[in-house]
């Protein structure tokens, strides 16, 4: 039992490990997807499970307590939240993540420089676990893991804060950028310090430098995130996943554990590549979107020639009732309005008399990958009537009606256009090419990026005024009008 | 005992079996994969239980038991949220279709 | 040392990788590729330099002779024969097209 | 120094894994593939480098002897083969990776052994290296690389000697698979022997046995291979290929060679998968390749109703003359009658003429994946004339002319067609759709499958007799003709 315990919780790691990678393998279609978090649920369960089976663990009760209030609360938060909250839900959760790996380094440090100064001479800084000696390596990863960790834990909490719509504003004031230059360098010097110190034989390393490191980084990813608008948050979810993840995998190996270093690096890597997906998808740098002022400069007022034309809901369902061929694009205003289950019924209507409807859906459609394919998923739209832009694109010229629902940016021929133009180069789709284009939105206003859009001025374009899901309701009852 | 190098080969080969199997995601499942992967990183919980189980002061129990507090929150929060997105992907197989 | 579970950590993150790679690999490479891969373990190479280095008996010499030879060959024909079938894949530009 | 040189060392060794699989990653896509080798072969000179540098090595002269040997041998050889000739090139460097790793194999248990034998009581196996006990993982792991090691050297060269054509014949004989069955037995038994003997404290383990397994392993290469048929051996020797790599993975666990492991598990695993995507692309299993006798069963006479109607060279050049859209279908006939030269010659005179020219490829057209594609880059075909069977299928009904050249059971519609047939269910490039389809064979020859193929017995169907480059050339002379 000595040999057979310990080799079993490893044995579990190993497994949880192995779940994680195959979970996420099989998440990266769609047919296994659902599968694929069952599998990685099942690896987290085996490790949990595992580590409660670890020989001289003390605190038991409060683990027991943490775990159960931890996981009722997310859980019954998690069940509850609207299918449009998922974002936020994402950070918040993250950001949990990312506080636990500070706690873990922060414990781990506290508790190492304490043993260090208690037996002076013998160690630079000890392991809680075991009173051994911690290498320098390891030393140092506490400390990134902890930085990593609260910054990761700070700046999400922010972004749930704006994504929910309790922070509007970005905050910016002068010498910004400066402020958190000058924060990190602190960080970076009282880091180097303590970790000299203990280094430094017989030296005693003061406990409150590590946690007012730790409150530094804190308050560099509370600096760092409040100037981000709230519709660039997604790209900085991801970053900060991603740096969950790296400050997992570096607390894991502080803790000699292979699982976390296995799955937090997995993680961070992921995290990383979708990261940069979305900002290229975006046709922006990562840089900008941390520091740069979006916006801004593209807001200079352009003016396109012509009117925009509107067209009443009656006509509109008239021309889609007798179209052979009609794509429908959403945009962000469809998820504003909630537009999506009607959007489905009247795609239904339109396919029952003999319409062949498909969704083309933008990769940046929305504010986060896949928003669009999400909402749609939800309102019981059938994955195979959903067109990728690459598949799309070549279908539109012998597409009878376009149906824009809130989407902007993602159809706007500028980004083909004017270099000038702060989306120039991302690619679009092209519905211009199209016979008809019906555009639905409650007025004038500009999409992100905050420029015009020359689509709407076009001369095969109509605009329908009106909040999203009133409009496509409307459309459904002028259908059922042109039956009968 | 992890050395060194062989952390940096764990590290290392980990990084390209997360980037290869990301490389391949289709954009429709973006947004419940990066929730799946924020589930993934719960993992850190079971590190918050071991540094909570070696607590001696009550700081350190503090810390290590808004570690687990947090850690569980992710994994279990995560967990859900990736399910209930994924669940919205049926096949069109038991739909009516044009 | 590389203990039981630490080396199926790295046999598993190893396999993953190596099968994550080909995943993606198009018909048209699936030739040179098997001959990349062939190449890729000519780095028996430096096992064998190892074992004929430790070598003490003639028998044990010997082995570790044919050992290094045969994994000098493995590397250098796997390089050689991948280098030229991948020496034919030029792009289309410099070309005249229809 | 003590310490530097070591942890260069280790460096070395990890960048040389980081370079093979990003290498490896590289020729994975057109654009990349050419650095990719150069990357991959970077790492090579690195790891060999280091290696030389290893403190404590003896026999330094031979080792120099060896690689020079080798490696001169290899790269003369592999300089000078013709292009046609490289799936057994391929086999033959196969093979002496398996070689070298039932060599390290072979001599590390043999020192081992010897080392225990002289020292009675301490260590079941002691490591050559270091006189350490080996962990009883790396004994086994020893014996198991060894024996996988020396199965793939002699099923590669016996591989080797099949497709280079001195061993026409399949050597099949009653009670093969029985042989078989009884040699792996007899080396399992024999390795089990060894081992528990090795365990015992005290035992002697007779050298002689160790030279005795690896003898059964190299019989039983050899006696897997000799009834395989000369056209399966593609996927025989892909996998051998993941055999060796897997043979040098764990005789890197012995050696403690992080290398090793890693980049002989890379192949290991990506060789399984590309030898289950060949064995599935023609539709068969692996079990199938290795112990069915394939074509006994499918031969079967099947008759086809109708006649083969012939065309000639004059007539066949006009029709593509005058094509809109003309799509080439080259199979392993044209690699026999080494006819892609011509066929781009061809090619190149209808598109001068304006002809859309595009090539399309069926997975397993020829005798290895890819076959045709690299005949076809030798000549010089860009690729992106080049088309998939999955892109070009919808086409063909638009074409007016598909020219088939040596290919038969790829365009073969009884694997739509009839079940009972052997290469039911393979998918097929679908040239009966298109409006007149001309094939150029040498005579009524069937191809692997040895099945009848009904295409060529199609109203739209016209056969142009003669060896594959003989007919193109005739075809390009009446081209020039047609000009005047
Ligand atoms: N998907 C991502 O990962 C991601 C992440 C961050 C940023 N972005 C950016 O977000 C943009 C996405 O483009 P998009 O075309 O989807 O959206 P968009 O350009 O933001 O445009 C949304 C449009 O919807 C209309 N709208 C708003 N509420 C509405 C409602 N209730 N009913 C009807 N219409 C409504 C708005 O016009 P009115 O006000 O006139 O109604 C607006 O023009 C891109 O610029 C992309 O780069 C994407
Ligand atoms: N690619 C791979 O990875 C792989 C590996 C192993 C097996 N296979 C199998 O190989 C087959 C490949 O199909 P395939 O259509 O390419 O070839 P095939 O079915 O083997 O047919 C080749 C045809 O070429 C003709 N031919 C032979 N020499 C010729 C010459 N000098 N000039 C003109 N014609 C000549 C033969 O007919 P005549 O004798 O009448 O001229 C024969 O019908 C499939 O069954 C596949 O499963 C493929």
């Amino acid at each position: 039992m000595g040999t057979l315990l310990p080799g079993l919780i490893k044995a579990s790691y190993f497994l949880a490990a192995l779940l994680f990678i195959v979970g996420l393998k099989r998440m990266s279609s769609p047919r296994t997807a659902r599968t694929g978090i069952l599998w990685a649920g099942v690896g987290m369960l085996v490790a949990v499970a595992a580590t409660f089976m670890l020989p001289g663990l003390h605190n038991r009760a409060l683990m027991l307590t943490a775990i159960v209030l931890g996981t009722s609360a997310a859980w019954w938060s998690g069940r509850r939240v609207a299918m449009t909250a998922m974002p936020q839900m994402v950070a918040l959760y993250n950001g949990m993540g990312g506080g636990a790996a500070a706690a873990i380094g922060l414990a781990e440090l506290i508790a190492a420089a304490a043993w260090s100064n208690g037996h002076p001479g013998q160690c630079a800084f000890a392991a809680a676990s075991t009173a051994a000696c911690l290498a320098p390596s390891a030393t140092v990863l506490a400390y990134v893991g902890l930085f990593i960790g609260a910054v990761s834990f700070a700046g999400s909490l922010i972004a749930f804060a704006k994504l929910q719509g309790w922070m509007d504003r970005r905050f910016v004031f002068a010498g910004q950028r400066a402020l958190n230059g000058v924060i990190l360098l602190a960080a970076l010097a009282l880091g180097a310090w303590t970790l000299a110190t203990g280094f430094a034989a017989g030296a005693q390393v003061p406990l409150l430098a590590i946690v007012v490191f730790a409150v530094l980084a804190l308050l560099l990813g509370l600096l760092m995130t409040l100037p981000i608008g709230g519709a660039d948050m997604p790209v900085v979810i991801s970053l900060y996943n991603a740096f969950t993840g790296l400050a997992v995998a570096f607390e894991g190996y502080v803790l000699q554990n292979e699982a976390m270093i296995i799955a937090g690096m997995v993680v961070g890597a992921a995290g990383t590549l979708l990261t940069q997906l979305m900002a290229r998808a975006m046709n922006r740098s990562l840089g900008n979107v941390l520091f740069g002022s979006f916006g801004a400069a593209g807001g200079a007022a352009q003016t396109i020639a012509g009117a925009q034309k509107p067209i009443e809901a009656a006509d509109a369902a008239v021309m889609m009732a007798y179209a052979e061929r009609v794509a429908i694009v959403p945009g962000y205003g469809m998820a504003v309005a909630q537009a999506q289950h009607k959007v489905w019924e009247f795609a239904q209507a339109l396919i029952a008399r003999g319409v062949k409807v498909r969704f083309a859906i933008h990769p940046v459609a929305g504010r986060m990958p896949g928003h669009m394919n999400v909402l749609l998923a939800e309102a019981g739209v059938p994955y195979d009537l959903i067109a990728d832009m690459d598949d799309i694109n070549p279908e539109f010229p012998t597409t009878d009606v376009v149906l824009v629902i809130g989407a902007n940016d993602v159809v706007n021929p500028v980004a083909r256009t004017d270099p000038s133009s702060p989306i120039y180069g991302m690619p679009i789709l092209d519905v211009a090419s199209a016979k008809n284009v019906i555009v639905i939105k409650r007025g004038k206003g500009t999409g992100f990026a905050g420029i015009e859009n020359a689509l709407f001025y076009a001369d095969n374009a109509r605009m329908l005024y009106g909040d999203g899901q009133a409009a496509v309701a409307s459309l459904v009852a002028e259908l059922k009008a042109v039956d009968g | 005992m992890i050395d060194g190098f062989l952390a940096l080969y764990i590290f290392m080969l980990a990084a390209f079996t997360g980037y290869e199997i990301i490389a391949r995601v289709p954009v429709i499942l973006h947004t419940p994969l990066m929730s799946g992967s924020n589930f993934v990183h719960g993992i850190v919980v079971i590190g918050a239980m071991v540094a909570l189980g070696h607590a001696q002061t009550p700081l350190e129990q503090a810390i290590g038991f808004a570690g687990v507090l947090l850690g569980a929150g992710n994994a279990a929060g995560g967990y859900v949220v990736t399910e209930r997105m994924l669940d919205m992907f049926k096949a069109s197989k038991n739909k009516e279709r044009g």
